[in-house]
């Protein structure tokens, strides 16, 4: 049971509107590394890992997965892709008014017959795993509730249970960590990480948060409009690359009183 | 209606007709003060084609126009109520409507019935009963009338009431009926089958047309199987559809139904009143007035209605649970 | 596996292992259970007879080609003069109804007006809408006689209960955030109202007026056969004397028309919600699906 | 924030004339159709009492009539009661058909939406009289009536509702490899339950009303009877039958907050 | 012109169904202070701060803002008090359809009259006001556009722009860098800074990084189940104070295997 690599071979993904938000990516990703993709907001870091399952359809190059190219699937062979990608969101995409474990056995959609989908009929077997991976991920006891009942890490928590429900070959996680406190962070990285130790599962992971890439990942992979300005290992991201990734160094920002702020003047309390 | 605003609730009167006018007949009143109109509306409910009303109305409005002296123009309204509402309310000083409105409109707003129709020098005439299945309904073979028409059961002379022996027939048929409203459509017809025994809610099943000769029409193309009218309202199709007096044979009428007429609204002086049915009697004995009424309702003469003849309708209605 | 770390993640009550029980939902099985009771009962008691469903698809197709096989082509120009008659009517209708219920609408809203505006005014609307058009259409023409406008102002009485209604209806449905924001600076009621939830319910109110229009189009219908005239006249005229292919004419008018009216609307609403304009025939999804709005709108605890 | 300098205002885009545009177009129909129907407010003036004795009967309600009205009531909830069944479970998947969020393919979308605008322009009182002639009188040309008005309405408000929808969870779906309509069904259908309910429930408020245009072309019910006691000026027992369409809508539109509120949260 | 102090009295509030947000908060909130509030997801952070401009009604003790007793304010005299304490909403709470410009005039609302709010015929002097603060936060460019086409970041700036156009003497920020990438966050952050010391404002910000709370604030407060568990300078927050406010140690969780994850034993790649 091998894992496939992912490989992206001068890849450019431009939007309908004409802009381009992946320009000539080449990279390979080797089966089972855990990566850190960082970047400044619209840098392109969703468009890179949503065109690995196709979410967004690449109009350069080409990326293949493992032994299929992603170029032109379609239909059923892409379903097929993507249901050995899984996905965290970084806005959950739960489904707020149905269960817990409903929302994790979305996860076995491919594997599931049309008419059982229609009425809700899972396999016995799906629900097990589904209970398995809420287990996993420490909430099987919420398996019963409202998904729009838990809190913010808790729902985060439902989406890897669902992403694990569907015995992925690769994770791809959009900013999983985006609006949780710093400890719920942790966890949910903690996690990411252990899944891909022992399941050997490539993980892919966007991060706003250089610090949280640099702790969590094998590789780090520094995104700025849409190209790629930094790859290497987590030590090698000094403030060099820092400054390259974001386009300007931290020091300069810590500096307690910027100067130029020139308005305002007569902008003070009333009377 | 009684005006005692107790905001929770009213015992409708019903046999009493608001007004009691069971016991009383209803001549209308006028309004003293009123002044003089400057324009005049004429409402018509259609008993035939109202697309055809529209063109025939108007040397009416002409002819009133000259002789009133103000403008008097024609409103085409397919539904009774509105009518009679319009003259009660004085949107309208003048209706030609069948006889139960003119009862009501009396009754209600006392407006004055003023003339009565005169077809083939009668003021009355029988509703009738048609069908497409002349081998039911008629005991003798069916035979052309004057008119080149099929009839059966003595019904050609058009004087009610004949052959309702057979309605019984009309068990289980589909019939095609007119609004409650229509004395023709609906009332006597109505009042006749109750009286051979049917319930329209239970033994019939109702085909609802909102005119006679769409009732006639009904029962040509088949979607019922018999169906009431004025007699003979198969005339006014006959132009379109040539062999409709083949095909739809008369086999039953009713005893006989007050002519519609002419109600003048309350809200004008006496004078007025006068004047308008003084014109309007004068028109329908001239050339012109004659055929201009023809073609709008095969009237032939218009004269000095009878109330008490026309309220029979309204106990005819009585008899079947209305009014 | 250190008790630490076990019990860290969850801070939670320290609840069964397992995944619990499956919850049994008991009031929803009893609502399903009654609206199916509902159903069976009126089908099983309804006096219909089934046996005429026979011919129905023959009959369906007879009549659909005595209407288009062809249409009365000689009757366009009175099917459309019948149709814009229909259609001003409906317009004045529509406008009349908005200036009066948009202002009574936000009396009948939570949040905005005491309880006891508010009850009154739902009061008003649904007994608005329990009045049959007909005989609203009889009250107003003992004011205003047989004409169009009776038609339009009858239009306009029954949207008020409608309009009222959706109105209410979506300004308690909006976001609180802004409405929030507005009340946090210190904005009176009146203020809040303005800027914290009508441009947040503008689109959907906008939606319903144009919806409502497009009702009142063929709602005229009715109207017609008190003598205001339009779609409800010819209509009438010709299927009473079973002219077909007059009504076929008629049909297309209104269809044509009322299409291109409905385009014209989804186009304004386009303009409205997502500043760009666009025929709503045509036309895809946005492929970004992390909508904009979410940052706007995002939810406050 | 940098030394950027202070950048001027940028001018005010010039949306005024264009506001202006938009408001002189619906002024301008306004004051056609105006002139078209007659507008006649001198009337309303000089004639606003007339139509005040008939609202005065008509609002002291007969309560004796209501054994009179109790068969007509029944037959009018009993259509109303299956032609939203129908109608409801008929519109559902078309409602998914014709939203943009969950009908990936173009084509198909257009040819719904097309048909759809047909059926919605069709006027009600011409699906009623059409209905007659193909079946005949009776319940059942009222309940296809019906059935027909709710499709038109339902399909319309509900697959506005299905564009409106968050399609994150959808997209999640996708992304686990399920197919458009697998997603559709796990993902869109319980979001759009809350506003499908209430659509539903509009649509039985309407058959209850739209009695009156069914009762026209003789499908009996409410609709016949109003008729009959209004050509026959009986305003106290039209009264009492709008009372208990009124009181018809009001629980209905109690039902509908409550459930409303029950599922939208 | 003195800036009010707040003063917290034994604050308790309780909400309708129960929940106790705050309990028993005693404490002095002197004029012109810059103060983070830290805590856990539902620590009641946000009940702490809508509860001084009565977004979030006290149910015991009493808050003082200046001489004006919070307690049964309400009316006319609510919204005087709130005109003087802006508040920076997390979720932004802006006007999506809105120009930029008319959001920002929102702060202007308790000085307009009735009839030129409805009209939206907004005073020269407020809209100088206005377009003055987005000058001061930089996005005056945008005075015309669309709020909903602004990025993320714009957006919160926007936010602060109408509280700085209401003239406040408070200002309080619920989590104003929640979901920004960490240079906007310190540009905002830097913000409020400015404004605090240049203005004299007295700012409240609610802040899930304690990382960000130390660096900006003269003092914290950390708050857990509504109790204030922290109270002192960014120095003194060791720690010590972070295991109180956030339940555990930092260090724990930075232990990469963590061991106790049980379940999903057969939770592999499919095969
Ligand atoms: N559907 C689309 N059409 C046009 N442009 C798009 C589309 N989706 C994204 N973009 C643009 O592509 C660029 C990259 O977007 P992307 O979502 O990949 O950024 P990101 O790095 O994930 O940013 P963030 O951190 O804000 O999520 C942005 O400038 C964005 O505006
Ligand atoms: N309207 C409400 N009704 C009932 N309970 C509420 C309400 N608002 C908040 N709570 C509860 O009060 C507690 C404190 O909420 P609060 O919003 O103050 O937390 P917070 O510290 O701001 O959290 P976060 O970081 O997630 O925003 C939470 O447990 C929450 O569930
Ligand atoms: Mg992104
Ligand atoms: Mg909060």
């Amino acid at each position: 049971m091998t894992q496939p690599d992912i490989r992206f071979d001068h890849v450019g993904v431009t939007y309908p509107n004409g802009f381009s938000g992946l320009r000539d990516i080449t990279v390979d990703i080797p089966a089972g590394q855990m990566i850190g993709v960082v970047g400044l907001s619209g840098a392109g870091k969703s468009t890179f890992v949503r065109s690995i399952n196709g979410l967004v359809p690449i109009t350069d190059g080409d990326i293949t997965v493992g032994d299929k190219s992603l170029r032109d699937l379609s239909g059923r062979r892409l379903r097929e892709l993507r249901s050995g990608v899984g996905m965290v969101f970084q806005g959950f995409n739960l489904v707020g008014r149905a269960t817990v474990l409903s929302n994790v056995l979305m996860g076995r959609l491919y594997h599931t017959s049309v008419w059982r989908t229609l009425l809700g009929a899972w396999k016995k077997d799906d629900v097990n795993l589904a209970l398995d991976a809420l287990a996993r991920v420490e909430i099987l006891p919420k398996a019963y509730a409202r998904a729009s009942d838990l809190s913010g890490g808790q729902q985060q928590r439902v989406g890897i249970a669902r992403t694990l429900a569907q015995r992925p070959q690769i994770i791809l996680a959009d900013e999983p960590v985006a609006s949780l406190d710093p400890p719920t962070s942790h966890v949910v990285m903690r996690d990411l990480q252990k899944i891909n130790a022992e399941l050997g599962i490539t993980v892919i992971t966007n991060l706003h948060f250089l610090d949280l890439a640099r702790r969590y990942s094998d590789r780090l992979i520094g995104l700025r409009s849409g190209e790629i300005v930094f790859d290497g290992t987590p030590a090698d991201a000094d403030d060099a690359a820092f400054e390259s990734i974001y386009g300007r160094s931290l020091t300069a920002d810590d500096v307690l009183d910027a100067p130029g702020h020139a308005a305002g003047a007569h902008l003070g309390p009333a009377s | 209606a009684s005006l005692t605003l107790t905001g929770c609730g009213a015992r409708e009167t019903s046999d009493a007709s608001a007004t009691g006018a069971s016991s009383k007949v209803c001549t209308g009143s006028s309004d003293k003060s009123a002044k003089d109109p400057k324009k005049l509306t004429l409402a018509l409910v259609p008993s035939g084609d109202a697309k055809k009303l529209v063109q025939t109305v108007k040397p009416l409005e002409k002819a009133l126009t000259k002789r009133l002296g103000i403008p008097v123009h024609g409103v085409i309204t397919q539904d009774y109520q509105a009518a009679v509402e319009a003259i009660g309310a004085g949107q309208a000083q003048i209706g030609m409507l069948p006889s139960l409105q003119m009862s009501q409109a009396c009754d209600k707003y006392g407006a004055v019935p003023s003339l009565q129709t005169v077809r083939n020098g009668k003021t009355s005439y029988a509703a009738q009963f048609f069908t497409n299945k002349p081998k039911k309904y008629c005991d003798d073979t069916p035979k052309k009338g004057p008119n080149g028409l099929m009839y059966c059961n003595g019904t050609a002379s058009g004087n009610g009431p004949a052959g309702l022996d057979s309605l019984t027939k009309m068990k289980g048929a589909k019939v095609s009926l007119l609004q409650a409203a229509s004395p023709a459509g609906y009332i006597f017809p109505v009042a006749a089958m109750k009286k051979a025994g049917l319930d329209v809610k239970k033994d019939i099943d109702t085909v609802q047309v909102t005119a006679n000769d769409a009732s006639v029409l009904a029962v040509y193309k088949g979607d019922a199987e018999v169906g009431t009218s004025y007699w003979d309202a198969r005339e006014v199709v006959k132009p379109d559809t040539p062999d409709v007096g083949k095909k739809v044979v008369v086999f039953a009428l009713t005893k006989e139904v007050p002519n519609d007429g002419v109600s003048i609204t309350s809200k004008l002086s006496p004078s007025w009143q006068q004047k308008i049915s003084k014109a309007m009697l004068d028109y329908s004995t001239t050339k012109a007035g004659v055929k201009a009424l023809t073609a709008i309702y095969q009237i032939t003469g218009l004269k000095k209605a009878d109330p008490k003849a026309l309220k029979q309708t309204q106990d005819t209605a009585k008899s079947i649970g209305l009014g | 596996m250190s008790a630490v770390t076990r019990q860290a993640p969850q801070a939670a009550p320290p609840g069964p292992a397992g995944p619990g029980r499956r919850p049994r939902r008991v009031a929803a099985k009893i609502v399903w259970l009654v609206i199916t009771a509902l159903v069976v009962a009126a089908v099983w008691s309804v006096d219909i007879k089934w046996s005429e469903l026979a011919d129905f698809p023959a009959n369906l197709w007879k009549y659909l080609t005595l209407m288009f096989g062809p249409p009365d082509l000689g009757k366009l120009p009175e099917a459309f003069s019948a149709t814009i008659l229909s259609v001003q009517m409906a317009w004045l209708g529509t406008v009349i109804g908005i200036i009066v219920s948009f202002p009574l609408s936000f009396l009948a809203a939570r949040g905005v007006a005491p309880a006891a505006v508010r009850w009154p005014m739902r009061g008003l609307f649904a007994l608005i809408r329990a009045v049959p058009e007909v005989v609203i259409a009889v009250l107003i023409l003992s004011v205003t006689g047989l004409t169009a406008f009776t038609g339009a102002l009858a239009l306009a009485v029954g949207s008020i209960g409608t309009l009222g209604k959706w109105g209410y209806e979506s300004f308690e449905s909006i976001d609180s955030g802004p409405l929030e924001a507005t009340a946090s600076v210190g904005g009176s009621p009146v203020a809040q109202m303005r800027w914290g939830v009508w441009p947040q319910a503008q689109p959907e109110v906008f939606a319903f007026w144009l919806y409502r229009f497009e009702i009142n189009v063929r709602a005229s219908a009715i109207l017609g056969l008190i003598g205001a005239g339009g779609i409800g006249k010819m209509l009438t005229d010709n299927v009473q004397y079973r002219i077909w292919d007059g009504v076929g004419m008629l049909l297309i008018v209104v269809i044509v028309v009322t299409m291109a009216i409905d385009q014209l609307s989804g186009m304004v609403r386009h303009r409205i919600i997502d500043g760009t304009w666009k025929l709503p025939l045509l036309g895809r999804r946005s492929p970004t699906p992390e909508a904009k709005d979410t940052m706007v709108v995002s939810d406050n605890d | 924030m940098s030394t950027a300098a202070k950048s001027a205002p940028p001018a005010k885009p010039p949306t005024r004339w264009k506001t202006a545009a938009v408001l002189i177009v619906i002024a301008g129909i306004t004051v056609w159709s105006a002139f078209g129907v007659h507008v006649d407010f001198a009337a309303i003036v000089d004639n606003w009492n007339n139509a005040s004795a008939t609202i005065a009967s008509l609002l002291q309600p007969d309560y004796w009539f209501i054994p009179g009205t109790g068969q007509a009531v029944l037959e009018t909830v009993q259509m109303a009661v299956i032609a939203t069944a129908v109608s409801a479970a008929i519109s559902l998947p078309v409602a998914f058909l014709a939203s943009r969020s969950t009908n990936p393919n173009n084509s198909l979308l257009a040819a719904v939406r097309f048909i759809m605008n047909i059926v919605r322009s069709v006027p009600d009182l011409l699906y009623a009289a059409v209905l007659v002639s193909v079946v005949g009188t009776g319940a059942i040309s009222g309940i296809f009536a019906l059935i027909l008005f709710d499709f038109g309405i339902i399909v319309k408000l509900v697959s506005e509702a299905i564009d409106g929808l968050d399609v994150g969870p959808q997209e999640a779906a996708l992304s686990a490899g399920g197919s458009w309509f697998k997603a559709d069904r796990v993902a869109m259908l319980p979001q759009v339950m809350p506003s499908f309910t209430s659509q539903v429930l509009y649509t039985f408020e309407l058959n209850i009303r739209a009695s009156t245009v069914i009762g026209l072309v003789g499908a009996g019910g409410l609709g016949m009877l109003i008729d009959r006691v209004r050509t026959f000026y009986r305003y106290h027992d039209l009264s009492l039958i709008i009372l208990e369409i009124l009181v018809i809508v009001v629980v209905i539109e109690f039902a509908s907050s409550l459930l409303r509120k029950r599922l939208a949260r």
